[in-house]
């Protein structure tokens, strides 16, 4: 049992539990929320992944990665959130 | 005896798990949004166990922090417009067409097969082998910095860092162009402790983010963590309504939102000379350039992020707030 | 001695920090959840604080702990505020 | 102190400072898009000069080499690929300028979304590192959804969001299987992959990334999305929606068969079947389509999955020649579909609505766009001498030579269906007898159906041409051999 | 060599590069369109002259140009080749001056003469074509071409006419694009070489070159109108006259038939395919088709339906004579080719004539129509009787020559037939005539005696083709004649 186990299960359990929501949530917000869940799962992996032995000095590119990943990941969310704003908007208007 | 911090571990990461669950499941939205803030956080805490300080930072303030307030501001908008502000929980604000249960099921058995096999997968990984360390710590004396994570960032794979902030950019320009003729809702009064804490708040932010830009050349910390920490001060400016976006403030604000990628894109194109190529910084020059690059990145996210959260672009409100055909 | 001491202050301090928990989950309405929560946590973030700053190394590490302190402080008292404002009033907009 | 330029550099490059200069002018910006397309159009020419002299070349960035750093590489395909991009968006941005003329917001957001996307798909098919594919798919991602939102209509916004989380999703599912890669391999770059063994974890890298990016092509069970995106975007948007942005992630999938160890027949069969799918459903649904733009859209469906039967047409020993027959889909499909989509668009502008049953009622006929719309079909169709015939020819050649006879089957069911749902729209422009008024005389010309015309013609002609288009596609690629 | 390799190629583009022309013109240039019309036509029979003597030099022309590795787009112009271009020529130019006199007034005439271009364009490729994959991108350009010309009058009948057609002919096509890869994956080349190049794939597998005839012939013989594939051929006939003309006389039919002409004699070679067995079910099939044909032309009242069916009946001949497999027969189908396009354009262009002068569509209206209009009806006349085989006719002559051959080739049931057929011809066209000439006109309907309203440019055509027929019939043998090139032809195909 090494941390590097516990959070890669950790990762892909996160991974799937966003997936779910992402097919099953009806909500639009919930639906952005679990794709970022699944961001985060794939983020795990890929730290996890820099532990490799020995595990004293993880290797920094995929934390650049994961950073990127972050940024990449709000953007995209910020862009679905808006889509919602404008659509719940019009929706709003359609039934007044 | 197995480590005790094994039980920490383990006890984190199912603290993970389990709000993951939670949150999607859980009915109100708000609640829902205030899981995943505080789901994000533990990750961070996890990542700060597996010796990643810079992503556990970087989530904290972009995946955790920023992500939560564009969540709790959308929640706010679409309460707004569907008349339920006054209510104190949002079950859903999109109208649901109920799915049959056993749909939901087969989904949910459907992607925990999937798990299983990502799991199994995972397991059977042979972890070991070579990864980038040695590279990267033979390649770190001609970075130009010290830090090896904005090494990679800036330098080893800057190419993937100015495509990020080009994604950035693009988000920008389509929520701009998304949100267009979109009102916006009122803000809340916050009240005066919330002005006094505010005023404290700024100075601090600034000083904190400036830091963390400064310090990613030799420590956890860089442009994105700091930008993210200065996007903070944007947020509170525009929630104090210290700062209220104005038309005619547009140009200023397309060229902030730009500024990191033209200037990180012009830096890449022109070193190449000499028989450099592009990103191929000049040694005694390296440290400059990419604190040079950092310094606009920054800006550009701090001002990108805070634009993201306020959403529309300002416009001169016509009648109908509609200015397109 | 001095490590004694510091696990001395931490333990009291996650005394606290369970106390304000019992209190959060046990207590009947907004207003004493809030109470428990700002109070116990308040001063079990300082004990903490002031056990993990006598473990630290150095005058700036000790610095910048009493810096998340006081941070941490006014926030949560910021926070406390709002939402015990938001319980009374409700949200307004002007 | 002189600045030495790539043309692989300037391909990426160009758009991007495009874009900014287009996001930061708006009154200017179509000056600024056409200009901008130019360069990159020329761009791209000088690199097809090198890659022609040259072979492949390749352009380590910072001077790093992979694995550490990225390396830029352009062979034939990927050329090809580019001058797909430029030459079909340049006649799209001509075609953009008349059918934005009216909306002063969608034109001064159109460009720098556009050229945003443009640097995106040209650093996709200059890419090889699979972490870098992921952030230039994320920046096709969120350009493509502004586009196809660029209308506002309400329609078009469910579209969008529908479209964005299949693309965020798609792209998740895809960093996953990059993460999965780097579990097992420890580096990221094509060559890393090339030669690996496989391994579980690999297996599941290759099924996320391929579920990934099927979900981003819309590949047969996987469209949901793709009808409504791309019948209610703006025509231009439309164009480049369906024509290219689609293609990066084919692209990609190629680049992966290339250089991943494929593991079995029964998976390549699989995905035929997802392709046989395609055609024939999206067949069906393009025959059940009442409106011209969602008729068309379902054809892209069923376009994709013959491209993806044109892959697995000879199995897994026929792989070094199928990615032919498929690229060559894929070129013939980007230029029709885009002509096709501007065409549906002029007829929709044209006549006021497009409604496939009572197209034949309006007194207006616009004849060229309808003629440019016959031509595309003819493509889509497969009729000779098209590009798109020969792409079928090559299909149908190698899986009878192997004997696989119901890919050949698929395909001419497919061609049928083609021919059934586009005959709809045919005989509606050429009904006259249930007009009400007095039909007008011959349209005359229209600037505005110059570049669709071209593109029709281009997707004709370009059959003729087939021969030297293959031997440039093979230059530096030699598929199904490890480097 | 030659002094100018590329006259194929310009033959072809003559009709090609003035489609767009035409179709751009706008639709008030009513002169200008008429002059690029008439003067392409000329040109284009100028230049078949001229390419046609330089093959009965023995030039041989042959343009070659690479699509995809070793598939090549090939032009030749052998005089199998020649033989089609000239017909297709000369009635170009006869049906284009019927189509400016018979459209005059019209709408869409910028549309109908492009495709009327490129149709004809389609043609001459298909003759000229090298190879299969050649034929193949013709055929197809020629269904593509004609659907629009079908659909001309733009109403639900036509619309439905053309949707039938549409689907018949690309169904057929893309069997054709089937047989052409199999001929391609099997052979290696698709050329037309005569005597054949499947000799080997014969003799190691059989069954599948028998397949692949199948499947080749199944996909000509749509176009051919072979039963059970000829259900389009009377529905299409709602196109207007000029049309009906080419697509019987010159252009879709024929394009079939001659399709099967190539790959029997030049892909599979007749000496292979008898070895194959395969001639005999064709000639059967053929032989059927000419005896349904006929039996249904008898029933219709429509005229046009009438001579559909009757095409039907008579471009089965020349499957037939290819069928027989013996060189006189051979002559005889070829000439057949020829013959049969003569008088079948005379007959639509005359009941065209009917139509537009005095509304008369229906054989029971035609009393008295002969006194209205004697020209067309002479031309008319003279078509019918060459149908039925009168001597000197040409119909005569073809069917002479059918006959010969299946006596040579030890199929005495091929008299039979084709006197058979003859019997049913005359049972057919005589009452026609019978109506026409020596019935008095009803007192009033469509077929009254009035002042038949048409220009010269819709009484000279048919007029004019009826002397063809009369002079391809009485001059045989004269150098030049059909009949004389069909015999340079058969002597190549039977590589005597």
């Amino acid at each position: 049992m090494t941390p590097d186990l516990i959070y890669g299960l950790c990762g892909v359990a996160v991974f799937g539990i966003g997936l779910v929501g992402a097919l099953c949530a009806q909500d639009r917000l919930r639906r952005v929320l679990a794709l970022k869940l699944c961001s985060v799962g794939a983020g795990f992996l890929l730290v996890v992944g820099a532990w490799r032995t020995p595990p004293a000095t993880p290797d920094p590119v995929p934390h650049a990665l994961v950073i990127t990943g972050i940024v990449v990941m709000v953007s995209a969310t910020a862009v679905a959130l808006a889509l919602i704003r404008r659509l719940q908007s019009l929706e709003a208007d359609d039934e007044r | 005896m197995t480590d005790p911090l094994v039980i920490f571990d383990v006890a984190l990461a199912l603290a993970i798990v389990a709000l993951a669950v939670a949150a999607l499941s859980v009915r109100d939205l708000f609640a829902m949004i205030v899981l995943f803030v505080v789901f994000g956080l533990l990750s961070a805490l996890a990542w700060v166990r597996l010796s990643a300080p810079d992503v556990a930072l970087a989530e904290a303030a972009i995946g955790a922090g920023v992500t939560g307030a564009l969540l709790l501001k959308t929640l706010h908008h679409l309460r707004y417009v569907s008349g339920t502000l006054g209510q104190q929980a949002a079950y859903g604000v999109t109208p649901l067409t109920p799915v049959p249960i056993g749909v939901t099921l087969a989904n949910a058995i459907f992607c925990g097969l999937i798990t299983l096999g990502l799991a199994v997968a995972y397991l059977g990984a042979p972890a070991a082998g070579p990864g980038f360390d040695a590279l990267v710590a033979e390649a770190m004396p001609r970075s130009g910095v010290d830090h090896p994570v904005t090494g990679v960032l800036l330098n080893f794979r800057a190419y993937d860092t100015l495509m990020e902030v080009v994604v950035l950019l693009a988000a920008v320009v389509a929520v701009w162009q998304i949100e267009r003729g979109v009102s916006d809702a009122p803000a809340p009064v916050l009240g005066e402790v919330w002005q006094g804490f505010a005023r404290l708040a700024l100075p601090a932010t600034v000083v904190v983010g400036t830091y963390l830009l400064w310090v990613g050349a030799e420590a956890p910390g860089g442009a994105f963590q700091g930008g993210a920490v200065l996007a903070a001060v944007g947020l509170l400016l525009l929630l104090t309504r210290a700062y209220v976006p104005q038309p005619t403030h547009r140009g200023i604000a397309r060229g902030a939102f730009v500024l990191g990628t033209g200037v990180f894109a012009l830096v890449a194109l022109l070193v190449a000379s000499g028989g450099r190529v592009a990103f191929e910084y000049p040694l005694e020059h390296a440290k400059t350039l990419i604190l040079l690059i950092e310094g606009m990145v920054t800006i550009s996210i701090a001002v990108t992020l805070a634009a993201l959260f306020h959403g529309r672009e300002p416009v001169a409100q016509t009648k109908g707030g509609r200015d397109d055909t | 001695m001095l490590e004694i001491a510091a696990a001395a202050f931490i333990a009291l301090g996650t005394l606290f920090f369970v106390a304000g928990t019992v209190g959060l989950l046990r207590f009947p309405d907004i207003f004493c959840r809030l109470h428990a929560l700002t109070k116990a946590d308040g001063l079990g973030l300082a004990l903490i604080a002031v056990g993990v700053a006598l473990l630290a190394g150095t005058a700036g590490a000790v610095f910048r702990i009493a810096l998340v302190w006081f941070f941490v402080a006014v926030a949560s008292a910021t926070c406390g505020h709002l939402i015990a404002r938001y319980a009374r009033h409700g949200v307004r907009h002007d | 102190m002189s600045v030495e330029l790539s043309p692989m550099i300037l391909a990426i490059f160009l758009p991007l400072f495009g874009a900014i200069a287009a996001f930061i002018a708006p009154r200017a910006a179509w000056s600024i898009g056409l200009a901008t397309l130019a360069a990159t159009t020329g761009a791209v020419i000088w690199l097809a000069r090198d890659v022609w002299a040259k072979g492949a070349v390749m352009l380590p960035l910072g001077g790093w080499g992979a694995p550490l750093g990225i390396d830029l590489r352009a062979d034939g395909l990927s050329v090809a690929m580019l001058a797909l991009t430029s030459a079909v968006g340049f006649l799209v941005s001509i075609a953009a300028l008349d059918s934005l003329k009216d909306a002063a917001r969608q034109r001064q957001y159109f460009w720098p979304l556009w050229l945003l996307l443009l640097t995106g798909m040209n650093g996709v098919y200059l890419s090889t590192d699979l972490f870098n594919l992921y952030v230039m798919i994320e920046v096709i991602a969120l350009a493509a959804v502004g586009l196809t939102v660029l209308n506002g209509t309400r329609d078009a916004l469910r579209a969008g969001l529908e479209y964005m989380y299949a693309s965020i999703l798609g792209a998740l599912l895809f960093l996953m299987g990059v993460g999965f890669v780097y579990l097992h391999l420890g580096r990221l770059d094509f060559a890393g992959l090339a030669g690996a063994e496989v391994s579980g974890s690999l297996i599941a890298a290759m099924a996320l990334m391929f579920v990934g990016l099927a979900l981003k092509i819309a590949l047969f069970p996987l469209h949901f999305w793709l009808p409504a995106a791309h019948a209610n975007a703006t025509a231009p948007a439309s164009a480049l929606l369906s024509g290219l942005v689609v293609k990066a992630a084919l692209y990609i999938v190629l680049r992966l068969a290339q250089y991943m160890p494929f593991p079995s027949e029964t998976l390549l069969t699989l995905v035929g079947l997802m392709g046989a799918g395609a055609v024939i459903w999206g067949g069906i649904q393009a025959l059940r389509a009442e409106r011209l733009k969602l008729l068309v859209a379902w054809s892209t469906v069923a376009q994709i999955g013959l491209i993806f039967v044109a892959f697995a047409r000879a199995g897994e020993m026929g792989l070094t020649e199928s990615w032919k027959a498929a690229a060559l889909l894929i070129l013939a499909h980007g230029v029709a579909k885009a002509a096709m989509f501007l065409a549906a668009g002029r007829i929709k502008d044209e006549i006021g609505h497009d409604v496939i049953r009572d197209l034949d009622r309006a007194p207006i006929r616009p004849t060229l766009a309808q003629f440019t719309f016959a031509l595309a079909a003819i493509s889509l169709i497969g009729l000779p001498p098209s590009l798109g015939f020969i792409g079928k020819w090559s299909l149908m050649e190698g899986a009878m030579a192997a004997g696989y006879w119901h890919w050949v089957a698929v395909t001419m069911a497919g061609t049928l269906l083609s021919v059934a749902y586009f005959s709809r729209v045919l005989t509606a422009f050429l009904r006259f007898d249930r007009v009400r008024a007095p039909v007008g005389e011959h349209q005359g010309w229209a600037l505005a159906d110059a570049a669709p015309l071209t593109l029709a013609l281009a997707a004709i002609g370009l059959g003729l041409m087939a021969a030297p288009l293959l031997s440039f596609i093979e230059i530096g690629y030699p598929f199904g051999v490890a480097q | 060599m030659t002094d100018a390799p590329l006259l194929p190629l310009f033959i072809l583009l003559t009709s090609l590069l003035a489609s767009p022309v035409l179709f751009a013109l706008p639709e008030r240039a009513a002169r200008l369109r008429t002059a690029i019309n008439l003067g392409m036509a000329g040109v284009k029979l100028a230049l078949v002259a001229w390419l046609s003597l330089k093959v009965a030099q023995g030039v041989i022309y042959d343009l070659r140009f690479e699509v995809l590795p070793g598939l090549e787009f090939k032009l030749q112009a052998d005089p199998l080749a020649i033989l089609f271009i000239a017909l297709s020529a000369v009635l170009w130019l006869i049906t284009t001056v019927y189509s400016v006199g018979y459209l005059e007034h019209g709408p869409h005439r910028a549309r109908f003469f492009g495709f009327f271009s490129l149709c004809v364009a389609a043609t001459v490729g298909i003759a000229m074509s090298g190879n299969l994959f050649t034929f193949l991108l013709f055929y197809e350009l020629l269904t593509l071409a004609t659907y629009p010309l079908v659909i001309h009058r733009g109403n639900a009948e036509a619309l439905r006419a053309g949707r039938i057609y549409l689907i018949y002919t690309l169904a057929g096509g893309l069997v054709l694009l089937l047989g052409t890869l199999g001929l391609w994956v099997l052979a290696g080349t698709t050329d037309f070489v005569p005597g054949g190049v499947l000799a080997d794939v014969v003799a190691q597998n059989p069954r599948a070159a028998q397949a692949l005839f199948v499947v080749l012939i199944g996909a000509l013989g749509v176009k051919a109108a072979l039963v059970p594939f000829h259900a389009w051929l009377p529905i299409a006939m709602v196109a207007p006259a000029p049309v009906s003309a080419l697509l019987h006389a010159v252009a879709v039919v024929k394009a079939g038939a001659f399709g099967i002409m190539r790959v029997v004699y030049e892909v599979f070679g007749i000496e292979t395919a008898q070895a194959l067995g395969v001639t005999a079910p064709l000639a059967m099939l053929a032989a059927v088709t000419i005896l349904y044909g006929s039996l249904r032309a008898i029933t219709q009242d429509d005229i046009k339906k009438r001579l559909a069916y009757s095409t039907v009946s008579q471009v089965s001949y020349i499957t037939l004579g290819v069928a027989l497999a013996s060189p006189i027969a051979a002559v005889g189908a070829l000439a057949h080719l020829i013959h049969q396009g003569l008088m079948k354009i005379t007959m639509f262009m005359a009941a065209g004539n009917l139509a537009e002068g005095l509304g008369v569509k229906r054989v029971s209206q035609m009393d008295g129509v002969g006194r209205a209009m004697p020209g067309t009806m002479l031309a008319f006349t003279l078509a019918a009787l060459a149908m039925i085989g009168l001597p000197p006719l040409a119909g005569f002559v073809s069917k002479w020559y059918l006959a010969q051959g299946g006596l040579a080739a030890g199929q005495a049931w091929v008299i039979a037939l084709l006197l058979g057929s003859s019997l049913l011809n005359a049972i057919y066209f005589l009452p026609m005539l019978h109506r026409a000439w020596f019935r008095d006109a009803a007192p009033e309907g469509a077929g009254a005696p009035g002042r038949p309203r048409i220009g010269w440019m819709l009484a000279a055509p048919p007029v004019t083709t009826a002397v063809l027929v009369l002079v391809a019939g009485g001059f045989a043998n004269a150098p030049f004649s059909p009949l004389e090139w069909t015999r340079f032809i058969v002597a190549i195909e039977y590589q005597e």
